[in-house]
C-alpha cells in the first residue's frame, strides 16, 4: 500500500506546476480566452516541447507509456491553474482513443502528428436527444461500397474549430439505444460543416453537422467499447482536472476569510464559516481518496473500475457545486465578480459537470 | 381561520386583471413613451402607479390581500421595467423624514418615472456590515455644504442614474451606526466616476462609484445630521422581505418543469426522471409552505400584528427557493449548461446558466445569509452572543 | 384571508393546554406508558366529558360538528404534551369513517358509545407486504350468504387491545392492487386472534389474524374511497401532532443551550448552535404554515387537498428529523436518556415518521 | 502508487483467516471459558491478542497494511467480546508513564481479560469540554493517599468493571487544562455508587458514578500530579480516530443491502425504488471514499510521516456513515421499525430502531462533531477564532 507517486512523477507534477505558474496569472489567461483561437499556440508548442502531448502512448509509438496516474497529476495541476489549451480534447479523448485503436495503420500516421502538436483530435459523441448516454445515437453511417456516408448532427464537441481530425460516433445498424452497431469514424475537420462559439468556462465547442459526408472504411477506428474507455479516462481526468479546482478554491476561501473584516473581525473568526470551510476541506479530501481510488482500479484494471468511476464523478460533483457555491458565498460580493479568479474556477466546475455525465447520471450509473 | 377571497377581493382581481391586459403594450409600439404612459395610467387607477405607498402620499391604500392579489397577477404580467430604488427606497424616507421642500422637489419625479436613482450604501470592505462606512462627508465652515469623497461599490444601475441617495460619515468619533448622514447627490457631474463591474455571469448592472471632492448643498440632507443609519435601516428589513420573490418562484418553477419536459429522455422527458422530479417535487413543496408563510405574515400585518417570526424566514427561504430552481434550470440544460453567449440546444439552456449564476448574489446581497441568521438567532429566538 | 382561529377554537384549544397541563408531566406519563394498558382510563373518561370525543361528529348526532381545524387543535395539543388516550385511532380514524359512512344503521348504534368512550374503535389497514400502499390489501373477505368470511393478517393496527371494534380493510375481489374490490368491514375485537406489544414511543399496537371470522354483511362501513379519506385525515391529524412535538423540541434547545455552559460559555454562545438552531425554528415555521395549508385546503374541499396533504406528510417527516436529531444532538449526552423530555418526543416522531406514509412515500405520491 | 497486496500481505491474510477459523466458538461451548481459551491463544500467535500493542510490551508489530487486514478479516468473524477501556485506552498510559511496578502489577490482567475497567473522564456539566472536570482528589498531609470525591457520567460498563482510570482535580487555582490527576480506583468499595443510566434505545450501559470520600493510595497515581490531562490527551485524539469504524460500516451497509432486499414493493423490492436505491448508493460512495481516506491515513503512517490531515476527517465522516446507515434502516423497516421489544413484520426491524437509537450517541461522545470541526479549523486549517 503505497499512495507515494514515483519519482519520475514527482518531476512531471512539478514541471507542470512551474508551467502553470509561468504561464498562467489570471490577466495572461483572460487575454487566451478572449482571443479567437481561445488558447496559446506557444503553450501548445510547449506542451509538445516537455514531451506531454507523448505521455499517454507506447514508448514503441514515440510514447512516454504513462498511465492514467500521469494523466491525472497533469490534470490536476491544469485544474490549479485553469489551463484552456485542448489536452483534455487532443491527448485524453482522441490521443485514448487512437493509443487503443487495432487500427494500426491510422495510429502509425497519425501518433507522430499528436506528439508534435500537429495533428489535433477530438470527440463528438454527443446528439441533443442522447444528453449524457454514449450509446443513444442517432447520426447514421450508411455502408456504400468501401466507404461510408454520415449524416446527422452532434453537439459540444470540445475544441472542433481548432482540431485537425474529428472522431465521430455514428450508428452502422441496430436502434437507437443499441450499443451494437456504433462505430467511431475519422473525419477530416475540413468535412465538416461547424458552429463554433465559447463555453462559459472560457473554452471552445462547436455544433457539427454531418451532411452526406463519406469516409473511407479503413477510417473506422474502434467501436462503442472504445468508446465507453474514453468516457471511463475521460471521468478520471475530469475528475482529476475538477479537484485541482477545488483545492484553489477551498485554499482561497479560507485565505480570503482571514484577511476580510466584517463587523470588526475577519470573518474567518465567525465559527459558521469555519465549520462551512471546514465541511469544504473535507468534501475535497474525500474526493481526493476517490480520485486516488479511481485511478487506481483503472491502472489495474479492477473489475470494479468502470463502477468506481461512476462513484467519482457523482462525488466530484456534489463537492464541486459545494465548494463552488461556498467559495462565491464566503466571497461575498467579489466572489460575484469577473476580476476575482475563484468566480472562474467555479465557471470551470459547472462546465465539467456538463462533460461526460452529471451528478445525478453517474449516481444512476453505479447504482444499477 | 380562512383564506378564501370575499366577493370584493374578486372584484378587485377582475379589475387588475383587466388593467392588465388593456395596458400590455402594444406591438411596434415606443417602449419608453408605452412605459411612461402605463404609469400614468396606472395613476389615474387611484395610487396603482405606487401601490405600496400610503394613501397620504397618494398610494391605492390597499387590504393586504388586494397586495397579494396584485403580485400574483402581476407576477405573470409583462409591466414596464421598473426599478425600486426611487419607488420603494427612497421614497418611504423622504416621507417618513424628509422636509416639505424635498417631498415637493423630489417626490413627483419619482413617481412619474422621470428621474432614476441608485442607492450609495455598500462600501469595499463594508459587506453586510453596512454601518462600518468611510465616505467622508465634512459640513463647510459657513454651513452651506457637504465635500464627499468615498467610494460606493456594487451600486446597481449607477450608470443609468441621475441621481444617488447616500450614507455618508460625518463623525468617525462614536459608534459607527452613529455619525452617518443622509444625503442627496446628482450623478451628471465632475468628480462622479462610475466604473462597470462585471459579474459572474458576464452582465453589468453593478458599478464601483467614486466620489471626489463632490460639493452637495445641505437642503440635499434628509434629516439630521448624524441620524442617516435611522432612517435607512428600517428600510432595509423592508427590502429584504421584498427580496423573497414567493411569486416569482413559482411561476419560475412552472417554467421549469415545461423546460425539462421538453429535454427528452428514451421515449418519455426528463420530468419522469425520478431523480429530477423528486427534486422538482421537493422545490415546489417548500414553495407550497413559503407562500403559506407570505400569507401567514401578510395577514398579521392586516390584522395590525406585528410582523409574526414567520416573516423573517422570507429572505433566508425564498432566496434558497430562487438558487434551486436556478439550478435545476441549469441541470436541466445538461450538455448545453456549457454554451456562452449563443443559443445552442435546448432554448432555455443559455438564460439558464445567465440565472444560475447571477443568482448567486441571491444569498450574498440585502444582508448574506449567514448575517440574516445571526439576526433571527437574535431577534427571534432572543440568544446573544459574546 | 384570516389565520386566526375563532374563539370556540380558542376555548377548545385552552381546554386541551391546560388538560395537557394538569395531567402530562412525564413522570405521569411513564407512568401510564408502564402500565398494561397503556394509557388512563380516568383521563380518557375526561376527555369524553369535555366533549373531545364528541368533536368531529354531526350536531345531529350528538356531536359538535367540527372540521379538520379543530382535530388540528386538539392533535398539536395532544403532540405538545405526548398524550397517549387512544383518540387518533378511536376519533380520527375510527370516528372519521364512521361519521362519512354511508350505512346509517351502524352509525346509529355506534356513535352515542363513542362519544361516552365506551365503543373504541381502530382501524386495521396494514399487511406485511403493503409497506405504506393502502391499496395492497391480500386479506379476504369472501361472500358467504349474508355474510362475509374473512381471512388474512393485520399489522401494526393501533390500540387494537383495547378496542370494542376493529375496522378491517379486506379484498372482496379484484387484484392484490386493485383499489376495486376493496371493502372496510366492522368487527368485535373478540372475533379476532391478537399480538399485542408496545411502541417505541410507549403507545400500542397489535399485530392481528382473521381465521374464517364470519361478519355479517350489514358490518360493511364502506370502499376504498372512505378508507383514503380516513387516511388524508390521519395525515392531517398525526402532522398536527408531530407540529406539537417539534414545538416542544425546539423551544426546549433553545432554553437548554441557554442554560448549559461548554468551554466557560453557554452553548447558545455558540455561533454554529445559534444557526442551527435558527435554522429548526424555520422548519418548524415551515411546517406550520403547510399544516394550515393543507387543513384549510382539507375543509374546504379543494381540488387540491388530497396532493397537498402528501406535501405535508413528506415536509413534516423531512423536519421531524431534522428537528428532533438535532435536539438530541445539541442536548449533548444528556438527549441520549430516558430522563430528559426530549429523547420521547423524538420517538414519538419516529413512529408518526412510520404511520400512513413516511417521507419518502408521499413524496413519490406528490410528484406523480 | 499501489495498493496491492504484496505475497507476504496474502500470505498474512490466509493464516489470519485460518486462524480465526480455527477459533470459532463452536455451538454449546461454555463462552466466558471459550473467551479466555481465545485470547491465549491469539497471545500465542505472538501478540494476536493486543494487534495494537508496541512489541516490546508484546504486540505483535504489524505493517499498517497488516492491521488493515486484520481489521477487514476480523469484523466478519465472531470475536469473543472485548472492551477497549483496559486494552486500548490504560495500557498506552501505563506503557508511557507508568512505573515498572504500575506496568508489572496491571499490564498482565488487561492482557489476559481477567480485570475489567473502566473510564472516569466525563462529569455532568462538562460534556465535550473534558477538562473542566471538578472530582477533587485531596492528597493527605502524610503524603500516602488522595481523597477523592465527585461524579462521573457516562461510565460505560461501571456496573461490570473492577477498577476506574479516572482524571480528578487536584488544584484549581490555574489553567484548567492543569492540576488533572490521573488515579486508578478500584470499584468495589464502600463509597463507590454505581447508578445506571437508561439511554434511548432502552439500553443500560452507561452509568453515573458517585465516588464520595474514597481513599486512593499514592502509588495508584500515574505519573505525577497534576499532569493527568497531558497523558490522557494524546489517547483522545487516537480513540476519535478508531471511532471511524469504517470495516464495520462497510459490513453494516451490505446487510442494510440484504435487509432492503427482503422488503417487497410490488412484484420487486424496496432495493428497487429509485429514492432508496439512491440513498444507499450514496452512502456506499461516501464509504469507497473515506475507505481510501483511511488508507491514505495508514500509508502515511506506515512511512513514518505525521497522519496527514486526512486522518482529522475520520471519526466525523465514519460516525456520520454510520448514522446514516441506521437511518436507512429504520426506513426500510417501515411500519414495524415502530414496535418495540418484540419481533414483529420484518426481522431486521427491531434491531434497526435500537441501532438508530443508540447510535445517535456516536456524534457525540468522543467528542461531539461540532467540536471535532471546531479541532480541525484550528489544527487543520489553522484558523483561530477570537
Amino acid at each position: 500500500m503505497n499512495f507515494d507517486i514515483s519519482e519520475e512523477q514527482q518531476l512531471l507534477q512539478q514541471s507542470v506546476e512551474r508551467f502553470v505558474n509561468e504561464n498562467y496569472d489570471l490577466a495572461t489567461r483572460r487575454k487566451l480566452v478572449d482571443s479567437p483561437q481561445g488558447y496559446s499556440d506557444d503553450n501548445w508548442s510547449q506542451m509538445a516541447e516537455l514531451g506531454w502531448l507523448a505521455l499517454p502512448f507506447d514508448e514503441s509509438d514515440g510514447g512516454f507509456g504513462g498511465n492514467q496516474i500521469d494523466t491525472m497529476i497533469v490534470m490536476e495541476q491544469f485544474g490549479r491553474g485553469l489551463v484552456v489549451e485542448p489536452y483534455f480534447a487532443n491527448i485524453v479523448l482522441g490521443g485514448g482513443i487512437l493509443k487503443r485503436s487495432s487500427n494500426d495503420e491510422l495510429k502509425t500516421s497519425l501518433l507522430p502528428g499528436i506528439i508534435t502538436g500537429d495533428v489535433r483530435l477530438t470527440l463528438a459523441h454527443a446528439e441533443e436527444q442522447s444528453r449524457f448516454d454514449l450509446d443513444d445515437v442517432v447520426t447514421t453511417a450508411r455502408e456504400d461500397g468501401d466507404h461510408y456516408v454520415l449524416n446527422g448532427k452532434k453537439s459540444m464537441v470540445p475544441n472542433a474549430a481548432t482540431a485537425t481530425h474529428v472522431i465521430v460516433s455514428a450508428r452502422t445498424g441496430g436502434g437507437q439505444r443499441d450499443k451494437d452497431g456504433i462505430a467511431l469514424l475519422l473525419i477530416d475537420s475540413g468535412d465538416l460543416d461547424g458552429n463554433h462559439f465559447p463555453t462559459v468556462d472560457g473554452g471552445r465547442a462547436s455544433e457539427l453537422s454531418l451532411d452526406n459526408v463519406r469516409v473511407p472504411a479503413e477510417r473506422i477506428i474502434g467501436d462503442f467499447n472504445l468508446l465507453a474507455t474514453a468516457a471511463h479516462d475521460a471521468v478520471l481526468a475530469l475528475s482529476a482536472e475538477a479537484l485541482g479546482c477545488m483545492e484553489v478554491l477551498y485554499k482561497s476561501t479560507v485565505d480570503y476569510t482571514q484577511e476580510r473584516e466584517q463587523f470588526d473581525h475577519p470573518l474567518s473568526d465567525f465559527q459558521v464559516v469555519q465549520h462551512r470551510m471546514v465541511d469544504m476541506f473535507m468534501e475535497y479530501e474525500q474526493c481526493k481518496s476517490l480520485l486516488y481510488r479511481a485511478t487506481l482500479e483503472a491502472v489495474q484494471d479492477a473489475p470494479t473500475a468502470a463502477r468506481t468511476s461512476h462513484a467519482l464523478k457523482h462525488l466530484i460533483g456534489k463537492s464541486a457545486s459545494f465548494i463552488g457555491e461556498n467559495a462565491v458565498q464566503l466571497h461575498g460580493g467579489m466572489g460575484m465578480t469577473e476580476e476575482l479568479a475563484i468566480g472562474h474556477y467555479f465557471k470551470r466546475l459547472l462546465v465539467i459537470e456538463s462533460q461526460f455525465g452529471n451528478t445525478d447520471y453517474h449516481l444512476t450509473q453505479f447504482a444499477d | 381561520m380562512e383564506i378564501d377571497l370575499s366577493p370584493e377581493d374578486f372584484e378587485f382581481r377582475q379589475e387588475v386583471r383587466d388593467f392588465l391586459k388593456e395596458n400590455t403594450a402594444k406591438p411596434g409600439a415606443d417602449y419608453s413613451q408605452w412605459r411612461l404612459d402605463y404609469f400614468k395610467k396606472a395613476a389615474a387607477k387611484g395610487g396603482w402607479d405606487v401601490p405600496k405607498w400610503p394613501v397620504e402620499f397618494g398610494g391605492p391604500g390597499w387590504s393586504p390581500t388586494q397586495h397579494y392579489i396584485w403580485e400574483q397577477e402581476t407576477v405573470t404580467a409583462s409591466l414596464p421595467w421598473d426599478m425600486p430604488f426611487g419607488i420603494g427606497m427612497l421614497a418611504p424616507i423622504l416621507m417618513n423624514y424628509g422636509s416639505k421642500e424635498q417631498i415637493d422637489r423630489f417626490l413627483p419625479d419619482i413617481r412619474e418615472r422621470s428621474v432614476n436613482w441608485c442607492q450609495g450604501y455598500s462600501e469595499p470592505g463594508a459587506g453586510s456590515d453596512l454601518a462600518s462606512l468611510k465616505t467622508k462627508a465634512v459640513l463647510s465652515d459657513d454651513g452651506t455644504h457637504y465635500t464627499v469623497t468615498g467610494t460606493k461599490v456594487w451600486t446597481t444601475m449607477a450608470h443609468m442614474a441621475d441621481w444617488m441617495f447616500c450614507l455618508t460619515r460625518t463623525d468617525d468619533t462614536g459608534i459607527k451606526q452613529e455619525g452617518i448622514t443622509f444625503l442627496l447627490i446628482p450623478m451628471k457631474q465632475d468628480g462622479i466616476e462610475v466604473t462597470p463591474i462585471i459579474t459572474l455571469g458576464g452582465a453589468h448592472s453593478v458599478n464601483m462609484v467614486h466620489i471626489t471632492d463632490v460639493k452637495v448643498p445641505v437642503e440635499n440632507r434628509i434629516g439630521e445630521e448624524g441620524k442617516g443609519w435611522t432612517y435607512a435601516k428600517g428600510l432595509l428589513q423592508h427590502e429584504r422581505t421584498g427580496l423573497a420573490g414567493i411569486s416569482r418562484s413559482i411561476v419560475a418553477l412552472e417554467n421549469l418543469k415545461r423546460q425539462a419536459q421538453s429535454v427528452s429522455r428514451g421515449n418519455r422527458t426528463l420530468m419522469d426522471d425520478p431523480a429530477f422530479k423528486s427534486k422538482v417535487a421537493e422545490l415546489e413543496i417548500d414553495l407550497l409552505a413559503v407562500e403559506f408563510t407570505e400569507l401567514r405574515s401578510l395577514a398579521a400585518a392586516a390584522s395590525g400584528d406585528d410582523p409574526g417570526p414567520e416573516s423573517s424566514i422570507l429572505k433566508l427561504k425564498g432566496t434558497e427557493i430562487q438558487q434551486r430552481i436556478q439550478k435545476l434550470t441549469v441541470e436541466a440544460g445538461g450538455i448545453y449548461s456549457a454554451a456562452w453567449g449563443v443559443p445552442v440546444g435546448h432554448k432555455f439552456a443559455r438564460s439558464g446558466m445567465q440565472g444560475y449564476l447571477g443568482g448567486r448574489a441571491n444569498t450574498i446581497y440585502g444582508g448574506a445569509s449567514e448575517v440574516q441568521k445571526d439576526v433571527i438567532a437574535k431577534n427571534v429566538l432572543g440568544l446573544k452572543r459574546s
